[in-house]
């Protein structure tokens, strides 16, 4: 068994490649990439196979690269994949992108697999930069000045997450003491490292970055806005997850940090509240979506945070589950965009039920996959206050997708025809599959499914939604007006910062062009042979 | 006492003073004479300090060559624009920038108070080594150039060469292949011609005698080489020989010759003395010689074409 | 004072001198006349040092010397290429100036 | 260790100088067309007796050395190759054959033209650059280096005004004289040390030396040479205007190798022959240098608006990077030293042949669309695909992504920095990998957008083959295994760490 998981993950990534290997062959490249749906077939067997049994990690000879597959990241890994290639084979059905979009889908693809089975430092750092940076391909190389603005800000996040990541790492590498890059090896040695708390603090922000912690939410919902449907349907349903397994790669499992544990855990209600609250001021279906997205996100890292907290060692299989359930539930509300701007008002019941309970499986509708992964999450939010602000931000996702429901009557222009029709005609197919597929993993991977079909439980289920769609339709009666904040709220101080940022722009310069006037150089190495004279004569 | 250590501090105080008056002058071309007058004093202090060999080297090229190669670029440019471009430093900048350099200088000269004592030196070894490997040269100089750092003599042979080449480099497309022509004055000076008539044999046979005498006395390649160079910029200032063109077969075989002639036979040195670069010692003399000579070759050509400059257009008519 | 303590002297002296004007002077032979001053204080720095070096027998260390006489041959050189470069750029231009802002950026690609 | 005798296989070395030497002079004597002919033919002999010489150098396990003419030093001079000579060796060899083979275009001789002047120049140049660099990397002489270094000088100058114009003339004007003050302050420091210690061998400097205020001098005197040679911020005013105008073969093989060649005689003077002294002090004040050019260089990168100039910019960045290895592989016997001396090489090998291949991608471009002008650059991928991409895989080891050499050098880089406790230096090397994807984003993101670009000349395939292939090896080099790292210490001097 093991011996053709090894084999499966090495195809995993080596399909995609050997697929872009053929990219660059002119007269391969559109057949290779019409055929690129097939690359995730590996991954998805791998992490069907890998779900259940013990963690796999193999060393690959040559290039060094450890692979890894445990059952959390075997789950999100099936999941994705599976996500992958329905889109994929979609859009590539319904028209043929060219090569640079086709390119940077499948570098994407290639990152999003890796991501939750790489098993050392360096490899997972090289497939998060695939994950994260050719992913501006795929909505930003365009001359509208919104998606280019959008496709700038996600870089700069990109890039910036990168870096921290970078320096991250490194601590990580620097803690262990016998040079192993293995993350298992690293982790281990974490809790003793002098470097522990900088590493951690690092890893939070550039992690966070991913997944739209609050303060770094604001490329979250302008890239989403920009992107076009399928496209946002894979970056907010698989690409955010690359954040979500690294948070639980690279966070600490069964030790006690109790100050790093409450400032996750702070942290992530803050973002579950933000994200609520400023979708709420939204109109656009898109960017409530996105804004949504931060939410949950803010639930998994306080999820994490509480598990920090108490020590647990299991966590990472329950968030693992609650992100596979999110990334199913919000690829299919971004296709529900797509859906029924297509059909417009010839809607049937049948859609309707289907769209609402998609939306507020988010909010862990009960006999939906998110009753499940509500469940699932109950470990970490076990208890007094924590109990309290996961059911609040439940009232407030069912508030929030009351309100995207609202307002999918008004898509945004465009959503029609980004829509693959092969998706568009299969939608109630894709809803209830987003909806039931969790149930078939649940039982798969050691939970009781049957635990959500009490009476207690969806009772405990129902109310927090009830509550939300009340309120939402309560504010709807009184014709609330929201203020008016643009998508992306805090990034517009973020872009003015940079603005003025750029200022010193001109400052380096006159300072580079004074320096190379040929008096100024020449005084420049005069004083750099006396003071390092100074410095070898006067010791040390 | 004797009268030498004032000599020795006058001259050293005239040296820097014609120093001084080459960076404080105006004008260019001033500047440029007072550089050749101070290339010949410096002479003098080479010989205060044992060195004739050095001597011999300053005052022909560092007087003599460079003199003449700086003086007819100093009289076209002087002929385009006198001053120069009107930047003109200011107080502020002069100050720091005289401050700065003394203040190198004074780490230097204290430095070189503070070198240690006894001195250490390769003297010994040079002269136990010179009546092996050095293959009977009585001229140490002669010896540490031609063996124990050939190496660096050869190559410094294939910088003039490559220095040729650039100087070359810098000639307009249209006249490549032609022949330089460095010195436009339509009729020489009088005294030029008689001057090269003069001097062209007598220098030619002191020439080639600094060359020979250079195994075991003051002298060598490279003086004896310099001399002859000189000899030819002479007689081509005074229009008694036209330089010649620069794709001329036999010009480039004669500035190749000597570094070529050096790495053929370090070549051939690993066959017939088992090393590189190494003589066979029976008959190490006469190779040495042997390869001087075409040494003497090559910088009495590689010299005077520094000198004559990128070929021109129209001087070929 | 023996003559190679004032030799060393005048070698930084001439060193300094030379800086002074290689840093200051716009015009570039002037540079080059600098430079050529600061080479031959180098040059006498490394004549007091075989000057030091007398022994066994010889009144200077050859190897230095040795040294010198390569290094002349090379100053040499390089003035001479740089006297061909500054010949070819006045007639080229008008302006010898070095300093980047003397003279607009040139304007694009490759190619004349 | 017996420093002065030849040890087997040092014969290479030898013969690795002689080749190009009598390249130099067989081209020069023939002319015309042969000068090209010479200088292609001894490309793959140079490439092989490279590898020969990495290969001795990694049987011995030691340095490898050669005494001309049986002579030892002091009296006489030793020709050492150690890890890093041989690694730079064969990059040298590498891309020096990539350049000449890219060149064949532009600098071959016209018809109907016996002898060309540019081409003849380009030819005898190239080979005298990869002479004196060859010189350089196996040196054991200090003032041998100085004629290596003389050199490489006078054979880089030409070549930067090779097509005449009065920029290029100007810019080549403010090299040499620069690079003579260098040379000349380098001069002066080698007298010192023969003054101080009577040998100026490296390997007998190393042993003798002591901390006198004369060895300080000498030391500083020549580290300020090599720096101005290295174009080090803040003296690096010769160098984009003579790297942008350069042609773009010539320029490839100047930013990547050229100033490569002061930056090694910089390791060799701190590593080799000061490894006895206590440094850092010193190497603080290189490393603060070598972080301010990261800053400034970047910043000035990111506002050029032609190609050419960002990419030299782009350089002076990269050489700032170098010099980090000062403080961070000063530690010699700790751990971490290690990882800052393989840091600092791998930056040197991932930087030559980035830089290089992206240089030469932008001949090709700026040949293709006939400017070079970032603004122009909307949708120009579109018709110079593989270009591009060479500028992308280029990019992506500047930035210090991964799979890249740029990348493990940054990697070491900061362990060394976090393990040493130097916390300081992470902070240029991150935010110059930062910068640095702010400029490559400049360039890539218009070049992908849509656009209409029309090409002037359509580019030669081979051409934009070579670029490739060279940015590719700056990506293969981030799949470097740690057998790679320890022959770089190879020979490598460790410090004496008493306090």
């Amino acid at each position: 068994m093991n011996d053709l998981l090894s084999i499966l993950l090495v195809a995993s990534l080596a399909a995609p490649l050997a697929l872009l290997g053929a990219c660059f062959v002119k007269r391969w490249r559109q057949r290779a990439l019409a055929l690129q749906w097939l690359a995730p077939i590996p991954s998805l067997a791998a992490g069907l196979i890998g779900m259940t049994g013990a963690p796999l990690s193999r060393d690959l000879p040559v290039l060094g690269f450890t692979l890894y597959l445990d059952p959390p990241g075997a789950l999100l890994l099936a999941v994705a994949a599976a996500l992958w290639i329905v889109v994929s084979a979609a859009l590539w059905r319904a028209r043929r992108p060219d090569g640079r979009f086709g390119v940077s889908w499948l570098l994407t693809m290639t990152g999003n697999i890796g991501v939750f089975i790489a098993g050392d430092l360096v490899s997972f750092y090289l497939v998060y930069a695939l994950v994260s940076i050719p992913a501006y391909g795929l909505f930003a190389f365009s001359n509208d000045s919104e998606q280019k603005r959008a496709g700038a800000v996600y870089l700069a996040f990109a890039i910036l997450g990168e870096a921290v990541l970078l320096l991250a790492f490194v601590m990580l590498q620097a803690g262990e003491p016998h040079a192993s890059a293995r993350i298992v090896d690293v982790m281990g040695a974490l809790p003793a490292s002098p470097w522990r708390d900088a590493a951690l603090g690092l890893i939070i922000a550039g992690f966070g970055m991913k997944i739209g912690m609050v303060p770094f939410n604001g490329w979250m919902p302008l890239n989403y806005k920009a992107a076009p449907i399928p496209v946002a349907a894979l970056l907010s349903g698989a690409g955010v997850k690359a954040g979500v397994i690294g948070l639980i790669r690279f966070l600490p499992h069964g030790v006690t940090l109790e100050g790093w544990g409450v400032a996750l855990a702070a942290i992530g209600f803050l973002s579950a509240y933000y994200g609520v609250v400023f979708g709420l001021t939204q109109r656009n279906p898109k960017v409530i979506l996105a804004y949504s997205s931060i939410s949950q996100m803010g639930v998994i890292t306080a999820a994490l945070g509480t598990a920090l907290l108490a020590g647990h060692a299991d966590a990472s299989f329950n968030v693992a589950f609650y992100s596979a359930n999110h990334l199913l539930v919000k690829a299919a509300l971004f296709l529900t965009i797509g859906a029924f701007a297509t059909r417009g008002t010839r809607l049937s019941p049948v859609w309707f039920a289907l769209a609402v309970a998609l939306a507020l499986s988010l909010a862990g509708l009960p006999l939906t996959g998110g009753a499940l992964a509500k469940l699932a999450m109950k470990p970490q939010f076990d208890g007094g206050t924590v109990g309290l602000l996961a059911t609040l931000s439940s009232i407030g996702t069912a508030l929030l997708m009351t309100h995207f429901l609202g307002c999918l009557a008004e898509p945004p222009s465009g959503a029609a025809e980004e829509c693959p029709s092969g998706l568009v005609r299969s939608w109630p197919a894709v809803a209830l599959a987003a909806l039931l597929v969790p149930w078939a993993f649940y039982e798969g991977v050691g939970g009781d499914a049957s635990k959500a079909l009490h009476f207690g439980e969806i009772l405990d289920g129902l109310w927090p939604v009830v509550i939300g769609v009340v309120l939402a339709l309560a504010l709807r009666r009184m014709a609330w007006s929201p203020p008016d904040v643009p998508v992306g709220d805090s990034i517009v101080f973020a872009e003015r910062a940079y603005l003025r940022l750029l200022n010193v722009g001109p400052v380096f310069e006159g300072l580079d062009a004074r320096l190379r006037q040929w008096p100024a150089a020449g005084l420049s190495l005069l004083l750099i042979i006396l003071s390092l004279l100074t410095a070898g004569v006067s010791g040390r | 006492m004797s009268v030498l250590p004032y000599l020795d501090v006058g001259l050293a105080l005239l040296v820097v003073a014609v120093a001084a008056w080459t960076v404080a002058a105006r004008a260019l071309f001033a500047s440029v004479v007072s550089y050749v007058a101070y290339g010949l004093l410096l002479a003098f202090v080479w010989i205060r300090l044992y060195a004739p060999d050095v001597a011999l080297t300053e005052a022909a090229v560092g007087g003599g060559v460079t003199g003449v190669l700086l003086i007819t670029a100093g009289k076209r440019l002087g002929a385009l624009h006198d001053i120069g471009p009107d930047v003109r430093p200011g107080v502020g900048l002069k100050l720091l920038t005289g401050v700065l350099a003394a203040l190198v200088a004074g780490a230097l000269a204290s430095v070189i108070l503070l070198l240690p004592d006894p001195p250490p030196s390769l003297a010994p070894e040079a002269s136990a080594a010179i009546d092996s490997a050095g293959a009977g040269l009585g001229n140490p100089i002669t010896a540490v150039l031609m063996s124990y750092r050939s190496f660096d003599t050869m190559l410094e042979k294939i910088v003039l060469v490559l220095a040729v080449a650039g100087v070359w480099s810098m000639t307009a497309d249209e006249a490549w292949g032609r022949a330089p022509s460095p010195f436009r004055r339509s009729r020489p000076y009088a005294p030029t011609i008689f001057l090269a008539q003069m001097l062209a044999p007598i220098g030619t046979l002191i020439g080639i005698h600094v060359f020979w005498t250079g195994a075991n006395a003051p002298g060598g390649a490279f003086q004896g080489g310099a001399l002859l160079a000189a000899i030819w910029i002479i007689t081509m200032m005074a229009r008694l020989a036209e330089p010649p063109r620069v794709d001329a077969r036999w010009l480039r075989m004669a500035l190749v010759a000597g570094p070529a002639v050096f790495l053929v036979n370090g070549l051939t040195g690993e066959f017939v003395a088992g090393s590189f670069f190494a003589y066979p010692p029976s008959v190490a003399k006469p190779i040495i010689l042997f390869i001087e000579a075409f040494m003497v070759l090559s910088i009495a050509v590689a010299l005077p074409m520094l000198v004559a400059g990128p070929s021109s257009e129209g001087s070929d008519q | 004072m023996n003559p190679s303590v004032i030799a060393g002297l005048t070698g930084a002296t001439l060193v300094g001198l030379g800086l002074y004007g290689f840093i200051l002077h716009p015009h570039p032979l002037r540079k080059l006349l600098a430079f050529n001053l600061i080479g031959s204080g180098v040059f006498l720095v490394f004549g007091i040092v075989a000057r030091r070096g007398a022994a066994a027998g010889f009144r200077f260390d050859p190897v230095p010397q040795a040294m010198v006489i390569t290094g002349i041959v090379v100053a040499f050189a390089a003035s001479a290429v740089a006297v061909a470069l500054i010949l070819r750029l006045s007639a080229a231009n008008s302006d010898l100036s070095l300093d980047p802002d003397a003279r607009a950026e040139p304007s694009d690609g490759e190619g004349p | 260790m017996e420093l002065g005798t030849s040890t087997p296989g040092g014969y290479l070395l030898v013969l690795a100088i002689l080749l190009p030497l009598a390249g130099i002079m067989l081209s020069f004597t023939l002319g015309g067309r042969n000068a090209e002919r010479v200088a292609l033919g001894s490309t793959p002999f140079g490439i092989v007796l490279a590898c020969a010489i990495a290969f001795e150098v990694g049987q011995a396990g030691k340095p490898i050395v050669y005494t001309i003419g049986g002579l030892p030093p002091p009296l006489g001079i030793a020709l050492r190759a150690d890890g890093i000579s041989a690694v730079m060796l064969v990059a040298a060899a590498v891309i020096l054959a990539a350049a000449a083979f890219y060149a064949r275009s532009k600098f071959a001789t016209p018809d109907g033209v016996r002898e060309s002047r540019s081409a003849l120049t380009f030819w005898i140049m190239l080979q005298a650059i990869w002479a004196a660099l060859i010189i350089i990397f196996v040196g054991g002489d200090l003032f041998n280096l100085y004629v290596a270094l003389e050199l490489l000088t006078f054979a880089a100058v030409p070549l930067v005004c090779i097509d005449g114009r009065p920029e290029t003339l100007v810019a080549a004007l403010r090299y040499l004289l620069f690079a003579l003050f260098g040379s000349i302050c380098y001069l002066l420091g080698v007298a010192l040390f023969y003054g101080a210690h009577g040998t100026i061998d490296i390997s007998l400097l190393a042993q003798r030396v002591q901390p006198t205020p004369v060895v300080w001098m000498a030391a500083a005197l020549m580290t300020a040479g090599l720096l101005a040679k290295t174009a080090l911020f803040p003296v690096h005013l010769w160098l984009p205007p003579a790297h942008a105008n350069a042609p773009a073969a010539a320029s490839a093989v100047l930013s990547g190798l050229v100033v490569k060649g002061s930056f090694f005689l910089t390791l060799r003077l701190w590593f080799f022959v000061l490894p006895a002294l206590h440094t850092e002090t010193a190497a603080v004040i290189l490393g603060g240098l070598g972080s301010a050019a990261v800053i400034v260089g970047s910043v000035m990168a990111l506002g050029q608006a032609r190609l050419k100039l960002l990419v030299a910019y782009s350089t002076v960045a990269q050489i700032g990077y170098l010099f980090l290895v000062f403080p961070l592989a000063s530690g010699g016997a700790q751990t971490w030293s290690a990882a800052g001396w393989s840091a600092g090489l791998m930056q040197v090998l991932a930087h030559a042949f980035a830089k290089a291949g992206m240089f030469l991608s932008a001949g090709v471009l700026a040949e293709a669309l006939g400017h070079d002008r970032i603004g122009n650059l909307r949708g120009a991928a579109r018709v110079l695909p593989l270009t591009f991409l060479t500028i992308a895989l280029g990019g992506l080891s500047l930035m210090g992504l991964p799979p890249s050499g740029g990348f493990n050098a940054k990697w070491l880089m900061l362990q060394a920095a976090v393990a040493s406790g130097q916390w300081f230096w992470t902070l240029p090397i991150l935010v110059g990998g930062l910068l640095a994807a702010g400029y490559v984003y400049r360039i890539l993101a218009p070049a992908l957008s849509d656009g209409q670009v029309s090409l002037k000349v359509t580019p030669m395939r081979s051409q934009e083959v070579i670029a490739l292939a060279l940015t590719m090896a700056a990506i293969v080099l981030g799949f470097a295994p740690q057998a790679f790292l320890d022959f770089l210490e190879i020979g490598r001097p460790v410090t004496a760490s008493s306090p």
